[in-house]
C-alpha cells in the first residue's frame, strides 16, 4: 500500500510519521538522534512502519471471534514481545562490543577483572530483560541508549563495587561501545522479528493456543502487505545532511506550522521548544506560515538547558517538573546560558535557596525567553499550540500558561500528547501533497 | 530620621517599578504634569520652571521581567532600551506626559523614534546637544534648541515659561547640585561612613522626587551619617567609571564594596552632577544654561574632546582629588560610547601609573561571582602591595 | 611555627593545602583534592580540611589562618578570603620561582594573569561568559565520545588532522561535534580540535596580558595536567610567534590553595602588626 | 562600498573602470607623502568630498578600508588584533578592523597606509564615528576637525540645524582645511566640483530606479554596493565619477532593453522569482556566499536602504552649485542613518510599493546600532502598513565569527518557501 512519510531530524530525537493517501496517520516512530543521521532517519522510519503494522494488525483482528474484547491485551502482548526481541538483539550487540573494547593496552592489568565484571553485568542484564517488558511496567524511555544505559549504570555500580573495581572504567567501556551499537542497523528484517515476537507471544499466552491459527492468519496476512514508501519529505535542523534531494526537503518552520495546523485546525500561534532551538510561528487559517522567529547562535533557554540541570542535580529529566512544582517562592533567575546553568544552580544553593524554588525559577526563565521569541514573532493569538519536548514538562507548561494569560489574556492552549511529532506530521502532509501533484 | 529610615525609603522608591511616588505627586493637585528623561543630561530647570516634575527613567533594573522589550531588540544591544520599552508597553510609564531622549548614543537616539511610533499621544523629543563648544557656533545652536524645548514644554504644561521662573529654577537646582557635591565630597573623605550602595540609592531617589525634597533628603542623610560611627573595613579606594547610562544592579555595587573596594567617586547618575559649577541665576537663563553646558559640564564618553591633550584628564583629576588608589571600569555590555572610550582612558591612566581593572555588566546581571573575582583581585593587589 | 591552610573551591573540585610558614621558609605539610561529583562544596571543604588536620594530628586552634579562595567566600570557618587571581599568582611563584604569567584553566573559566617576581598581579584577561571551549564542554564531549577524562590528553596527542570547532555557543558546538562524528572525523582529531580552539582563546588571552618575551607561563587549575591542551598551547604559541615557555606542574591544581595559604600567612603577620582589624576582608 | 576584490564574473566596462579608480586611489594614498600631497581621512556618510578636493587632499575612507579587508578575508585577524589590545568584543568591527590595520600599517591592497595629516570627522548619523576618530587621533597624533551634524529627531531639517552646520564649515572646518593644506579656499572651485556631482547623481538615481523594471536589470543591494562605490567615496565631484555613471547607465539601459536580469558572481540571474527590499548593510566577510543564497532561490533585491548611507538622492536631493555650503549641509543632514525611524519606515514602505516587491528582508548587523537599534519595530510597522511579510537575519560587517551560514540560509529558505506557499494559496 502507498505510504507517505515525513521525517523530522531533530538535534536530540528523530521522528517519523506515516500517512496514507487520505492523510490518515498510519504510524509514528521516534528514536534518539545520533552521529549517523542516515541511520537515525532509517530507524525512525522503520519504527513508524512497525507502528503502522500494529495498526494494521488491530484492524485485521477486529472480527476474529476468539479475540473478542481481548485484541488490546493481545496486541499489547505482541508489542511487548517485539520490543523484548529488539532489546535482546541490541543487548547482545552491546555485550560483544563492550568485550571487544576491553583491551590490555587500554586497561592494563585491570582487563581481566573488567571482563569478569562485564560477564556478570551482562548476565544480569539479560536475566532482567523479560521483567522490563512485563505487562504494565513503565519504561522511562524507549531508546536503547537510555534503557540499556540506566540498567548498565545501576547494575554496573553494584557489580563493580562488589569486584572492587572503580566504576568509571566500567562506565567508560559503555560510553565507548554505545555509539557503535546505536549506529549499527539490524541486518534482520523487522517482519522476521515480528514473526519471532508472535511465536514468543503464543508461548506466553497459552490460553490462546486453541485459536492460534485463527489469529496467526490475519497477522501474517498483514506481514505480507508491502508498505511502499511512495513519497518521503525530510525536515528538521539536520535536514541538510539527509540523503534527500531538494524537492524532498522542507524547512522545519513550514513543517511545524502545518503539523500544528493538522493537529489543531484553529491554531494561530505555534511555540516549539526543542533540544537546542526555540521556534515561534504564526500561521493562517490554512496552516501557512505568516511569520516566525527562532533563536540562533545561542541555545540558551532551550530543552537542552533542562537536560544540563537534570545532570547537575542527578535527577531524571522527567523528574524536574514535579520537583519545581513543589516550589513555595520561586527564585528569580536571569541567565539562561545552558552551560552556566549548573554554576547558577550551585550559586543559589550556596546562598541557601531551596532546590525546588531554584528549579521553579529556572523553568520560568526558559519560558520567559520563549515569551520574548513569541513576542518577536508577533505575539500569541487564539488558538495557541505548544509543541516539542519541553511541552511534556508540567512546570514549564504551567509557567507558560500563567505568562500567556498575564500578557495576552484568556487563550486556548493546545498541547498534544503526540506534539513531538508535529514537524514530522507536517513533513508527511507535504509528502502527500507532493505525491499527488 | 535614621540612616536606615532614609535608605529604606530610597530603596523603596528605587524598587517601585510602578512609580507610585510620581503618581501621587501628580494626583495631589489638578493638571500636574510629569516629563520623563533618559540619561545622561537634560536641562531639568526648564521642566521645573513649567511646574512639571522631571522623572529620570533609567531602565527596569534586575527586578523587571522583560518580555515584550526583547521583541524590539537583538541580543547584541544593551539592556536599558529593552527594559525601558517594557516599562512603557506595560503601562508603567502612562503617567508621563512627555519623554526626552538626550543625545548619548545611537541606541537611545533610535529609541526616540520608536517612542514616537509606540506612544503617539505623548510628547516625545530627541534632545540634541552641541559637540562644538564655542559660544558663537555650538552655543548659538544650543540656545535655539533650548528655546524650542522651552516652547514645547510650555505647550505641554499649558503655561508660559518666563525667564524669571527659569532663573528661579536654576537657583533651586544650584542648591541640589551643591547638596550632591557635598555628599560626594563627604563620601570621598569617609567612604566607610557613606557607603556607595546608600549614596547611589539617595541619588536614585532624586529621579522621582521633587528637587526641593531631594535636596532636603540629602541633607538629612549627611546629618544622620555624621552622627554615627560606622566600622571601617580594610578596603582600597577606587573611582568607578563607565556606568553613566544603563545602571548596574544594586547587587553589583554591593559586591564591589564586599570584595574590598570603597568607591570614592563614580559616574553613576550624572544628571544632577552634570553642571559642575553654579549656573548664573540672574542673567538670560537659556544663555546661562548654554554657557554652563559648554564650559562647565562633566566629561563623559558621549561628549567629544576637541583637544587631544585633555582626553582622559577628567578621570585622572577624579582619582587625584578623591585620593583613589585605582580605577574600576564598569560598563554595560554593548555600550558603545563607554567601551570604545575605555582603551583611551586606560592609556592615560597607565601614563599616570594609576592601576585599573575593567569588567562589564547588564542592569539585570545575576551572577556576581565574576565581578567579585575581578574587583576582589584588584583590591587584593592594591592592599597586599601598598607599602 | 605558623600553620596556615588554603582552601580552594572550584567548579570541579575542592583543593586544600596546609603550610608551615616561618618567614622565608614555607614548608608544605599536606595536600588533598576531592572532585565535587555534585556534592555540596561547603560540606566537602569541611570534611576535606578535617581529614588533613587529622592526618597531621593538628587541632583547629593550631591553625593560625584559614584562607579561602575560589568560591569559598562563604565558608564559615575561614579567617580571610583571597580572590583566585591573587592566589593563583602566588601559588605559581611558589611552584616555580621563574614564572611571570599564569594561565588558570578550570571547568568554566580561563584566565591569563601576568605577574611579577613577587607574585603580584600586573594584569589579567578572562574568557567571556560563554562556555564554549570551556573545560566543562570538553568533559561533556569526552563523555559522548566514550573517552575517560584521563585519556583525553593522550588521545588528543595522536591527532593527525584536527577539526576546528566553530560554534559560539557550547550547546551548538556539541552538535558540531556530533556532525563531525557523522562525517567520520576520528576521536583524536575531534578532541585535538577542541584543544586547539581552547588553546587559541587562551593564547589570545596570553598575548593580551602582554607577557614579556622569553618568560615562562605556568598553567594552573583543573586542566593543567591535560597534555593535549598543553601540547595545543605549545603549537598555538609557536604559530602566533609568542616568545614564552608554557609549563605545567604536577601540583598545578593546588596553585590557588597554595597561594591562599601563603597569603594567609602574610596577612597573619601584617594583622599582628596592625592589630586593630579583626577580620581581613 | 564597492567589492572590487571579489572574484566577480563581471564583463562590463563600468566594473573595470571602477576597479581602476579604487586601486588608483589606494596607490595615490600610498604615495601621497612622497608626492607631498596631504592625506585626509573621513567617513562615507556626510563626506565632504568636493570640499576636500578644493584643498587637494587625497581622501582616505576607513570604512571602505575595513570592508575591503573583509572581502579579502583579512578582517578576522585584524579584529582579533584590536581585541587583544583592549578593544571590547562588543563594539563596532569596522573600528576594530581599522585599528588592526593601523597597527600593521598596511592597507587592504597591501600598500602602506599613510599617516593622515587630518581627520575630517563628519559626525553624521553614527555616534561611533566620534570615538573612532578619537582612537585614530590617539594613534597617529594627528589633527582633527569635527563637523557635528544634528540628528533629524523630528524627521525634518530645521533652519537652526542648517545654520549650525554651515557656521561650523565656515568658522571651523574650512579654516583648518586651509591651514593644513596651505591652500586658500576657492568657492568657485567648489561650485565646479558640485556641478560634476549633480551629473553623477542623476545617473545613479536612474540606475537605482531601473530596478522597477521586471525583471530587474540590477541587484540593488549586492550589485548596488558596487554602483554606489565611486559616489560614496573619494570620487563624488570628479569627472571620472561622472564618466563612470554615464557608462553604467548605458550598460543598464541595454540590459533593460534586452529584458535581462542582474549579473551576479554566479552568472546572470535569468529567472527572477522573488523581488525583495533589503534594509541594513551587507556582510562583507561572506559577501559572495551571502549573495549566492539569494541567487540560488532566484531572489533579486530591487531596493535597499544601505545604498543611501552616503546620500539619499532618489527623493530629489541634489548638490546645488548655487548654494555650495548650504547644499553640503543639506546633504549631510539628509544621509540615511541621520533619518529618524518614522522616516526610515516611510522610505521602506514606499520602496515596497514603487518597486512592487514581495517583501522586506532585514539584515541586522551586530556592529551597527545606528542601523540595528529599532529594526525589529521597523519590521513590524512595515509589515502592518504594506501587508507584505518580512524576514530578519543577523550577521556582521567584517567579523567572520558572526556570519553563521547555516542559520542565515535556514532563515532565507524558510522565508522564501513561505512566500511561495502564500503565492500558491492566493493563486488557488
Amino acid at each position: 500500500m502507498d505510504c507517505y512519510i515525513g521525517i523530522d531530524l531533530g538535534s536530540t530525537t528523530t521522528k517519523a510519521v506515516v500517512l496514507d493517501t487520505n492523510d490518515e496517520v498510519l504510524g509514528r516512530g521516534i528514536t534518539n538522534s545520533r552521529s549517523n543521521y542516515d541511520i537515525a532517519a532509517q530507524i525512525a522510519k522503520q519504527e513508524a512502519l512497525i507502528d503502522t503494522r500494529f495498526n494494521l494488525f488491530r484492524r485485521s483482528l477486529i472480527d476474529v471471534e476468539s479475540l473478542r474484547g481481548r485484541q488490546d491485551a493481545f496486541l499489547d502482548l505482541l508489542e511487548r514481545s517485539f520490543r523484548l526481541e529488539q532489546y535482546l538483539e541490541q543487548l547482545a550487540d552491546l555485550r560483544d562490543t563492550c568485550e571487544g573494547n576491553v583491551t590490555e593496552q587500554r586497561f592494563g592489568e585491570r582487563s581481566d577483572a573488567l571482563r569478569e565484571v562485564l560477564r556478570a553485568l551482562f548476565g544480569r542484564l539479560f536475566a532482567d530483560a523479560p521483567a522490563m517488558f512485563a505487562p504494565g511496567v513503565d519504561r522511562k524511555s524507549d531508546f536503547f541508549r537510555d534503557i540499556a544505559g540506566s540498567r548498565y549504570q545501576a547494575v554496573g555500580e553494584e557489580v563493580a563495587t562488589a569486584a572492587d573495581l572503580e566504576f568509571d572504567a566500567v562506565l567508560n567501556v559503555y560510553d565507548r561501545s554505545i555509539i557503535d551499537v546505536e549506529n549499527r542497523i539490524s541486518n534482520e528484517s523487522e517482519s522476521a522479528k515480528l514473526k519471532r515476537a508472535l511465536d514468543r507471544a503464543f508461548t506466553e499466552a497459552t490460553d490462546l493456543a486453541a485459536s492460534e491459527e485463527a489469529i496467526r492468519a490475519p497477522v501474517t496476512g498483514v506481514l505480507d502487505i508491502a508498505l511502499d514508501e511512495t513519497y518521503t519529505v525530510g525536515t528538521g535542523y539536520g535536514r541538510a545532511r539527509l540523503p534527500f534531494s531538494k524537492e524532498h526537503i522542507r524547512s522545519e518552520i513550514l513543517c511545524h506550522g502545518l503539523g500544528a495546523h493538522r493537529m489543531y485546525p484553529n491554531t494561530a500561534t505555534v511555540l516549539d521548544i526543542g533540544g537546542q532551538d526555540t521556534k515561534a510561528i504564526q500561521v493562517d487559517a490554512d496552516g501557512i506560515v505568516e511569520n516566525f522567529q527562532m533563536n540562533d547562535r545561542c541555545a540558551a533557554g532551550c530543552g537542552r538547558y533542562l537536560g544540563y540541570i537534570a545532570d547537575e542535580m542527578n535527577v531524571g529529566l522527567h523528574e524536574l517538573g514535579p520537583i519545581a512544582m513543589e516550589a513555595t517562592r520561586p527564585v528569580r533567575i536571569n541567565s539562561t546560558c545552558t552551560v552556566f546553568a549548573g554554576a547558577e544552580l550551585r550559586d543559589r544553593l550556596a546562598l541557601g535557596e531551596k532546590r525546588e524554588n531554584i528549579l521553579a525559577g529556572l523553568h520560568r526563565a526558559i519560558i520567559l525567553r520563549a515569551m520574548s521569541t513569541l513576542s518577536r514573532s508577533g505575539g500569541v493569538s487564539d488558538e495557541f499550540t505548544f509543541t516539542g519536548g519541553v511541552a511534556k514538562n508540567q512546570a514549564a507548561v504551567d509557567a507558560l500558561k500563567a505568562l500567556v494569560r498575564e500578557n495576552y489574556g484568556e487563550i486556548t492552549i493546545n498541547i498534544n500528547p503526540e506534539s513531538i511529532y508535529t514537524g514530522a506530521l507536517g513533513a508527511a502532509t507535504f509528502a502527500v501533497r507532493a505525491g499527488e501533484a | 530620621m535614621s540612616i536606615t529610615d532614609i535608605v529604606d525609603r530610597c530603596e523603596a522608591l528605587f524598587e517601585d517599578l510602578s512609580f507610585a511616588a510620581v503618581r501621587e505627586w501628580k494626583a495631589a493637585a489638578p493638571d500636574r504634569k510629569a516629563i520623563g528623561y533618559m540619561p545622561i543630561y537634560v536641562p531639568l530647570e526648564i521642566i521645573h520652571a513649567a511646574g512639571m516634575l522631571p522623572v529620570g527613567i533609567l531602565g527596569g533594573g534586575d527586578h523587571l521581567e522583560v518580555i515584550h522589550g526583547d521583541a524590539y531588540y537583538q541580543s547584541y544591544i544593551c539592556r536599558i532600551p529593552r527594559s525601558t520599552i517594557e516599562l512603557g508597553l506595560t503601562g508603567r510609564l502612562d503617567y508621563l506626559d512627555g519623554m526626552l531622549f538626550p543625545s548619548i548614543c545611537d541606541v537611545i537616539r533610535n529609541l526616540s523614534g520608536m517612542w514616537q511610533l509606540l506612544f503617539e499621544d505623548k510628547y516625545v523629543r530627541y534632545f540634541d546637544v552641541p559637540q562644538n563648544f564655542t559660544d558663537a557656533v555650538g552655543g548659538n545652536y544650543y540656545r535655539h534648541e533650548l528655546e524650542v524645548l522651552r516652547d514645547d514644554l510650555a505647550g505641554v504644561a499649558g503655561r508660559e515659561i518666563t525667564d524669571a521662573a527659569l532663573n528661579n529654577s536654576i537657583g533651586v537646582y544650584n542648591e541640589n547640585r551643591a547638596a550632591v557635591r557635598a555628599l560626594y565630597d563627604y563620601r570621598a573623605e569617609k567612604p566607610w561612613q557613606a557607603l556607595t550602595s546608600e549614596v547611589y540609592l539617595l541619588l536614585r531617589a532624586g529621579m522621582v522626587l521633587p528637587v526641593e525634597e531631594h535636596t532636603v533628603l540629602i541633607g538629612d542623610y549627611l546629618d544622620a551619617v555624621r552622627a554615627e560611627d560606622r566600622p571601617m573595613r580594610d578596603n582600597c579606594r577606587v573611582v568607578l567609571t563607565g556606568a553613566f547610562c544603563e545602571q548596574p544592579p544594586l547587587g553589583m555595587i554591593r559586591s564591589i564594596e564586599m570584595a574590598g573596594c570603597y568607591v570614592v567617586d563614580d559616574d553613576l547618575m550624572l544628571v544632577n552632577r552634570w553642571l559642575t559649577e553654579e549656573v548664573v541665576g540672574n542673567g538670560d537663563p537659556l544663555s546661562s544654561l548654554s554657557a554652563a553646558f559648554l564650559h562647565h559640564s562633566m566629561e563623559t564618553s558621549a561628549k567629544y574632546v576637541p583637544d587631544r591633550a585633555t582626553k582622559g584628564r577628567h578621570l585622572v583629576d577624579a582619582v587625584r582629588t578623591s585620593q583613589a588608589e585605582g580605577v574600576v571600569f564598569a560598563s554595560p555590555s554593548f555600550c558603545d560610547p563607554a567601551l570604545l572610550d575605555r582603551p583611551m582612558l586606560q592609556h592615560v591612566l597607565t601614563g599616570e601609573n594609576i592601576p585599573y581593572t575593567a569588567f562589564k555588566y547588564a542592569e539585570n546581571s545575576g551572577q556576581m561571582q565574576p565581578i567579585r573575582e575581578q574587583a576582589g583581585t584588584f583590591a587584593d593587589s592594591i592592599k597586599l602591595w601598598s607599602a | 611555627m605558623t600553620v596556615t591552610a588554603g582552601i580552594d573551591i572550584g567548579t570541579g573540585a575542592v583543593k586544600v593545602v596546609i603550610f608551615d610558614c616561618d618567614g622565608e621558609q614555607n614548608r608544605w605539610l599536606a595536600k588533598r583534592v576531592d572532585r565535587l561529583r555534585r556534592r555540596d562544596p561547603m560540606v566537602l571543604a569541611e570534611s576535606c580540611y578535617q581529614a588533613l588536620l587529622k592526618q597531621l594530628g593538628l587541632g583547629r586552634d593550631e591553625v593560625a589562618y584559614v584562607a579561602t579562595t575560589g568560591e569559598g567566600e562563604n565558608i564559615s570557618f575561614r579567617t580571610g578570603h583571597f580572590y583566585s587571581m591573587t592566589t593563583h599568582a602566588r601559588g605559581a611563584i611558589h611552584l616555580n620561582l621563574g614564572v611571570r604569567a599564569v594561565l588558570d584553566v578550570g571547568a568554566l573559566h580561563g584566565r591569563a594573569i601576568s605577574i611579577d617576581e613577587r607574585g603580584k598581579v600586573l594584569s589579567y584577561k578572562m574568557t567571556s561568559q560563554c562556555a564554549s571551549g570551556s573545560g566543562q564542554f570538553l568533559e561533556n564531549i569526552a563523555r559522548y565520545l566514550g573517552v575517560a577524562i584521563d585519556e583525553i590528553g593522550k588521545l588528543s596527542l595522536q591527532a593527525n588532522d584536527p577539526e576546528k570547532v566553530s560554534g559560539i555557543c557550547a550547546v551548538l558546538a556539541e552538535t558540531d561535534v556530533i556532525n563531525m562524528v557523522s562525517r567520520g572525523i576520528t576521536t583524536p582529531n575531534i578532541l585535538r580540535g577542541i584543544h586547539v580552539s581552547m588553546a587559541g582563546r587562551l593564547a589570545r588571552l596570553l598575548k593580551a596580558v602582554k607577557v614579556p618575551a622569553g618568560e615562562t607561563v605556568l598553567v594552573t587549575g583543573g586542566l593543567a595536567l591535560d597534555d593535549g591542551l598543553i601540547g595545543a598551547m605549545h603549537d598555538e604559541i609557536a604559530d602566533r610567534k609568542v616568545d614564552v615557555a608554557i609549563e605545567s606542574n604536577p601540583d598545578s591544581i593546588y596553585a590557588g590553595a597554595i597561594g591562599a595559604a601563603l597569603w594567609g600567612a602574610f596577612r597573619h603577620e601584617k594583622l599582628i602588626h596592625l592589630g586593630q582589624l579583626a577580620e581581613a576582608s | 562600498m564597492n567589492a572590487t576584490a571579489d572574484p566577480v564574473v563581471q564583463k562590463e566596462d563600468s566594473m573595470w573602470r571602477q576597479k581602476a579608480m579604487i586601486n588608483a586611489n589606494y596607490t595615490a594614498l600610498a604615495n601621497a607623502h612622497e608626492e607631498d600631497r596631504k592625506v585626509v581621512s573621513t567617513f562615507v556618510p556626510g563626506n565632504l568630498n568636493e570640499l576636500l578636493m578644493c584643498f587637494d587632499f587625497v581622501r582616505n575612507l576607513p570604512e571602505t578600508n575595513a570592508l575591503q579587508a573583509a572581502l579579502r578575508k583579512q578582517s578576522g585577524r585584524l579584529v582579533l588584533d584590536a581585541e587583544r589590545n583592549d578593544h571590547s568584543e562588543d563594539v563596532c568591527t569596522y573600528v576594530k578592523a581599522d585599528i588592526g590595520m593601523m597597527m600593521q600599517g598596511i592597507g587592504p591592497t597591501g600598500e602602506t597606509m599613510p599617516t593622515p595629516d587630518l581627520l575630517m570627522l563628519s559626525y553624521t548619523g553614527c555616534f561611533t564615528f566620534m570615538k573612532w576618530f578619537e582612537l585614530v587621533r590617539e594613534h597617529y597624533g594627528c589633527e582633527t576637525t569635527m563637523l557635528h551634524i544634528p540628528y533629524q529627531g523630528d524627521g525634518v531639517i530645521t533652519q537652526n540645524m542648517r545654520d549650525y552646520v554651515v557656521k561650523q564649515l565656515k568658522e571651523d572646518v574650512i579654516p583648518v582645511l586651509e591651514r593644513i593644506s596651505g591652500i586658500k579656499f576657492d568657492i568657485d572651485r567648489l561650485r565646479e566640483y558640485l556641478k560634476e556631482s549633480v551629473k553623477a547623481e542623476e545617473d545613479l538615481v536612474w540606475v537605482l530606479e531601473s530596478a522597477k523594471n521586471k525583471p530587474s536589470p540590477i541587484d540593488a543591494y549586492f550589485g548596488g554596493v558596487y554602483y554606489i562605490g565611486p559616489i560614496f567615496t573619494a570620487f563624488r565631484g570628479t569627472p571620472e565619477a561622472t564618466d563612470y555613471y554615464r557608462t553604467l547607465r548605458q550598460e543598464i539601459a541595454e540590459r533593460v532593453a534586452a529584458g535581462k536580469g542582474p549579473i551576479t558572481p554566479e552568472g546572470e540571474l535569468d529567472d527572477e522569482r522573488f523581488r525583495l527590499v533589503v534594509e541594513g548593510p551587507p556582510n562583507w566577510t561572506n559577501f559572495r556566499e551571502f549573495w549566492k543564497m539569494f541567487y540560488d532561490e532566484g531572489a533579486v533585491v530591487v531596493a535597499s536602504t544601505y545604498t543611501k548611507v552616503g546620500g539619499v538622492y532618489d527623493f530629489g536631493f541634489r548638490h546645488d552649485p548655487d548654494n555650495p555650503l548650504e547644499s553640503l549641509a543639506e546633504y549631510c543632514l539628509g544621509c540615511y542613518t541621520n533619518l529618524n525611524l518614522p522616516s526610515r519606515i516611510d522610505m521602506l514602505c514606499k520602496y515596497l510599493q514603487d518597486y512592487e516587491a514581495d517583501g522586506l528582508l532585514i539584515n541586522s548587523i551586530k556592529s551597527c546600532n545606528s542601523f540595528s537599534a529599532g529594526q525589529l519595530l521597523i519590521l513590524r510597522e512595515v509589515e502592518e502598513r504594506t501587508g507584505k511579510p518580512s524576514a530578519f537575519i543577523e550577521t556582521d560587517l567584517v567579523d567572520p565569527r558572526y556570519f553563521s551560514a547555516a542559520n542565515v540560509k535556514n532563515r532565507i529558505e524558510s522565508y522564501l518557501q513561505m512566500l511561495t506557499q502564500k503565492r500558491a494559496r492566493s493563486a488557488a
